[in-house]
């Protein structure tokens, strides 16, 4: 694996993600690619203006959606203060990035996989897409709450199976969870993975166990230094034991770790 | 100009170390820097057997700084030894352990092991830490308890020197140094975090599973600042100044107060090649400011 | 829903006062707001002679703070009582005074002389000031001077409810918080600042004249917000909270750790309307996280 | 005397002073007018961005340079991290700002009056002699170093008399307290007006004690509120007590106040 690098580069690129990306908070931010080789689809990268003193004081981790030899894409909801500071980037502002970071999702190209994305939880499956050798045995199965057009869902199903869960209410969660499971009974011997938010994963680790479906779940745990020296994003694998899920992950198997 | 230090012994390229618990065993940082330029790494805080530490979530961001309740994970003594040091340049700059125990005999046993490792410079006394149940800060809150704790590990580190790491956290800091210094401490570094505490409105939750944590970052730098200066001008043993420094000039100002060397703790996770930066950079802004040797420099605040 | 509080015998229309040094004498904020839409006003720490303070420089910013030794300059009891008082709509709204003295006889002849006057509505007693030489804040570091201090206060004061103020710096703010409590005290307020210091590396100079300073503002929030946590829980009368509030959502942490009213400070110096803008915030913002009323809020929170 | 009232206003414009304003930190900045009616010349506002969080957490004090129905005008240099800030704000920003505030300087239509700045300490004479009655009886003595184009001279050169003296070593120093001391014993009778770094003021307050010249000079100490509320601004009056320079100044009478 080529080591991580820290430097400072520029945005490239700041736009909204289609046409109603702006009412949603929905962005896309391309960098300059640091001389990043051998992105993995699922490793993440760690970004913060270089324009911030001290406040605050985080970088905030996000998948790398897209890597190119000449550009890193980032798929950025805005919920919060930093993410809300990021996405209020101009062109040619710099952003210290350090990665790639982490663990990535397996590539078995002789296998048929399915990819459960909740949300901005779709970035890494579009790297993930686009660099896995046989496409056609991937399927993607998409939970999300803003209009499609927000998200990069369209360069996924270029390539690979998809369909679409608009969640409206909360009465939807019941109808999205039997799609999940359904789509997961289908890849019965086949491999799951899955992003998004933290509820939308136990629900995804439940199925795995439930019908032994081999499964990664990628995991957002706040994060200070996003290389495993600050032990503050742990998880707990199955033996109680806290692992940093920064280095450890994001990207676990969904036995061998709780939620 | 010479940028090193000699400090209880030890001797330092430049006077700028990593603090503990925020360069996790030194090995997370390779790829981003070269370990051997740093004046001295300060590792994770280790104890006699593994820790899981505190349950999630464990930090939080607040105005110019974080709070922390990480609980002390750790390694273990043991895997420390065998795992993570042979893979430290310890032949080429100072390895510091930071030790963590319940009591005075534990810590005593404690520093015998790792006293007796060539690749251990010298040992860090942590007699402050707010984020576990037993022991911790209240060692360091007691003059007498941190006088024990201070000869226990004395007795067993050989020829190794022993600094003892103060907590902020007390009416009077220099009454606390004083008492260490007696107790035979060859060295004091400051400040451990500050307690401190924050809440979620919505979910009316501790942000901390913890609840309390500790307060680090430029946010405290002022409270450190002030430590320091009581501190170095009570004693006649060396200071490590620490507690917010994000800048040379920050550097500067804890040397100016007294310190002999610093330590980087929270500015490290704003950038992990933020303490090799800063140890490129000091020369020329120590420059800048007129300073020609450290030793002139040291403490020559004007205070009037 | 209904914003009133009431405190030790005080009816305050909302939970919001301003902090003592912070707001004057009240009367410099006219221009900016309806003084009696505050919960309450202190007014500037008040000794019973005229005080210069101390030299310049006597302020400093830090990162989200600022330092500062202003070192109780003040006009004297009676200028303030024959100056300032007769103009603050101390009908509307409950002024507190905020005393400052030397020893606990000065203290009470000066609670005497405030508690005398009908629109002085409380004294909050400062026993926590770290900007001047004869007592300050060591009256807030020992339980028994802090005790000695209330029994003078409460001897003097009539039917004048007395919130002490406390100091952080302190290694068991609950120890004082209790022996405070059996003194007498009707309520508490906390915190003052923190002791703290800034330095000039190119003057080689501090930023203060007073060298050390007291900080405050939002970096102090963390440690504020714990120390109303744990004060609360500890006693029997009621808290009032401050350090680093600086919106609407940071009154409800403070309620949400237990106090039953707060003091806005150092972000009255980001805007001078700040205070009165917060008070009109506060009911809309308290809705929205789904308060319906302070009783049931406050201290409601949820630490497994 | 009109009440200060604290609005948020927009930026209408923002340029470096002049061609070579950008590489010496020279700005004016022209904001909204909140509906000042009454400025007075020597009186200064608190701006603040209203964008900052609470980093950094004070406002900056700047004198009035020019005030119509419409527009508020600043000269402003960037010294330090605050400034730097301020200037690098754009049109449409908000701008948090207080004021009219302190007293100004006096207006004595038919007194001679010697206009003493020192640098950006030219800003409130530009009011000054825009406001005045009686223009003819004014003479601007101006010392600076960056270019005489970096500084609003022209505005007061059209209305008054004037001559510049620019600061190139520290041998000029003496010069300049020369000419100080020139014009001073010129306007003996007269009235004498000084803004600009401390130092400046320090020579100026000599020369008119030691003149007789009835001198009022405008003190730029550190302040937090603006308001007389915090008391870190305080100036030392000539019976040894402390004095609020935002309120009992920025103007003082020479012989009322030590430097
Ligand atoms: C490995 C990984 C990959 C991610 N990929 C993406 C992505 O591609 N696109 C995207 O929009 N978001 C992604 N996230 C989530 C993103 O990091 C958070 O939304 C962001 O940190 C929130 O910051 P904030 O300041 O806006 O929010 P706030 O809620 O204001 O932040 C408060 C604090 O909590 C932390 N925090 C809050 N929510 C999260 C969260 N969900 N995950 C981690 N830290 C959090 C922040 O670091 C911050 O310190 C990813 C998270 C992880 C761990
Ligand atoms: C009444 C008055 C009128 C002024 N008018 C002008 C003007 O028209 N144009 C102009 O360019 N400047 C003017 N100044 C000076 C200006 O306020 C300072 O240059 C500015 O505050 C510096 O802020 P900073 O953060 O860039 O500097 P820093 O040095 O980084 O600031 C450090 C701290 O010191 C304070 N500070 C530093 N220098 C000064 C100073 N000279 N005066 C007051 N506070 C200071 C700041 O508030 C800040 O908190 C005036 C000052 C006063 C008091
Ligand atoms: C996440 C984290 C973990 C820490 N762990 C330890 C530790 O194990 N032992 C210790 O003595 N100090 C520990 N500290 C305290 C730091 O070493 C340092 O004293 C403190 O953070 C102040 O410095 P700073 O403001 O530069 O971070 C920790 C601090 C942080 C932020
Ligand atoms: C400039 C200044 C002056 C102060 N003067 C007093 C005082 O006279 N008496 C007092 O009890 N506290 C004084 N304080 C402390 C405040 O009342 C308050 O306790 C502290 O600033 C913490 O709150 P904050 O962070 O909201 O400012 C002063 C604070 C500041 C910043
Ligand atoms: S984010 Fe610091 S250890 Fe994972
Ligand atoms: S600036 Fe606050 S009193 Fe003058």
């Amino acid at each position: 694996m080529p080591k991580p690098t820290c430097q400072d580069v520029s945005v490239l690129r700041i736009t909204p993600h289609g046409p109603e990306g702006l009412s949603h908070g929905l962005w896309l931010i391309e960098l300059e690619n640091p001389g990043w080789q051998a992105v993995r689809p699922g490793q993440f990268a760690m970004l913060r203006p270089t324009a911030w003193g001290f406040e605050p004081l985080w970088a905030r981790p996000f998948s790398i959606c897209r890597a190119t030899p000449e550009r890193l894409a980032f798929l950025i909801q805005a919920v919060g203060r930093g993410t809300r500071l990021l996405t209020g980037l101009k062109q040619g502002d710099t952003v210290t990035v350090w990665g790639p970071l982490g663990h990535a999702f397996n590539t078995e190209p002789g296998v048929r996989t399915l990819m459960l994305a909740g949300g901005v939880g779709i970035a890494p499956f579009v790297e993930y897409s686009a660099a896995h050798p046989t496409p056609s045995n991937l399927t993607l199965l998409f939970g999300h709450r803003p209009p499609l057009s927000c998200y990069p869902y369209e360069d996924i199903t270029r390539l690979a199976a998809a369909s679409a869960f608009r969640e409206t209410s909360p009465q939807d969660i019941p109808l999205f969870v039997a799609r999940i499971e359904e789509a997961m009974a289908d890849h019965a011997g086949g491999l799951a993975l899955a992003c998004g938010p933290t509820p939308f994963l136990r629900t995804v680790r439940n199925a795995a166990l439930k019908l032994g479906v081999r499964c990664q779940l990628s995991l957002e745990n706040r994060m200070a230094c996003g290389i495993g020296a600050c032990l503050g994003c742990v998880a707990t694998d199955s033996e109680g034991h806290h692992v940093q899920s920064c280095t450890r992950g994001p990207v676990f198997w969904a036995n061998e770790i709780t939620l | 100009m010479d940028q090193s230090v000699s400090l209880a012994g030890l001797n330092l390229k430049n006077p700028v170390m990593t603090a503990s618990g925020t360069f996790g065993y030194g090995l997370e940082f390779t790829p981003y820097g070269d370990l051997a330029a740093l004046g001295g790494i300060v590792v994770k805080g280790l104890s006699l057997k593994p820790r899981e530490g505190n349950p999630m979530p464990r930090i939080a961001e607040t105005p110019s700084g974080m709070l922390n309740a990480i609980g002390l994970q750790n390694c273990g003594v043991e895997r420390f030894l065998s795992d993570k040091l042979p893979r430290l340049p310890w032949k080429a700059t100072p390895i510091l352990a930071n030790l963590y125990a319940c009591d005075p005999d534990e810590f005593g046993e404690l520093a015998g092991v790792l006293a007796a490792e060539e690749g251990v410079a010298a040992l860090e006394v942590n007699i402050s830490c707010p984020n576990v149940k037993e022991g911790g800060v209240l060692f360091g809150q007691d003059p007498s308890q941190a006088a024990k704790v201070t000869e226990a590990v004395k007795k067993r580190c050989g020829s190794k020197p022993v600094m003892v790491k103060l907590s902020p956290n007390v009416a009077d800091i220099v009454g606390i140094a004083r008492a260490v210094e007696a107790a035979g401490a060859d060295c004091l570094s400051l400040i451990n975090t500050l307690t401190g505490m924050a809440v979620d409105v919505r979910t009316r939750k501790p942000r901390l599973a913890n609840v309390v944590g500790g307060l680090s970052g430029p946010a405290v730098k002022p409270v450190a600042l002030r430590c320091v200066w009581q501190v170095s001008r009570a004693v006649n043993i060396p200071v490590v100044g620490m507690g917010g420094i994000s800048s040379a000039m920050d550097v500067l100002e804890f040397i100016l107060v007294g310190a002999h060397a610093v330590q980087v703790g929270t500015a490290n996770f704003t950038r992990p090649d933020f303490a090799f930066r800063l140890v490129e950079e000091l020369p020329q802004v120590a420059a800048s400011m007129g300073v020609t040797d450290w030793e002139s420099f040291r403490g020559s605040l004007d205070v009037g």
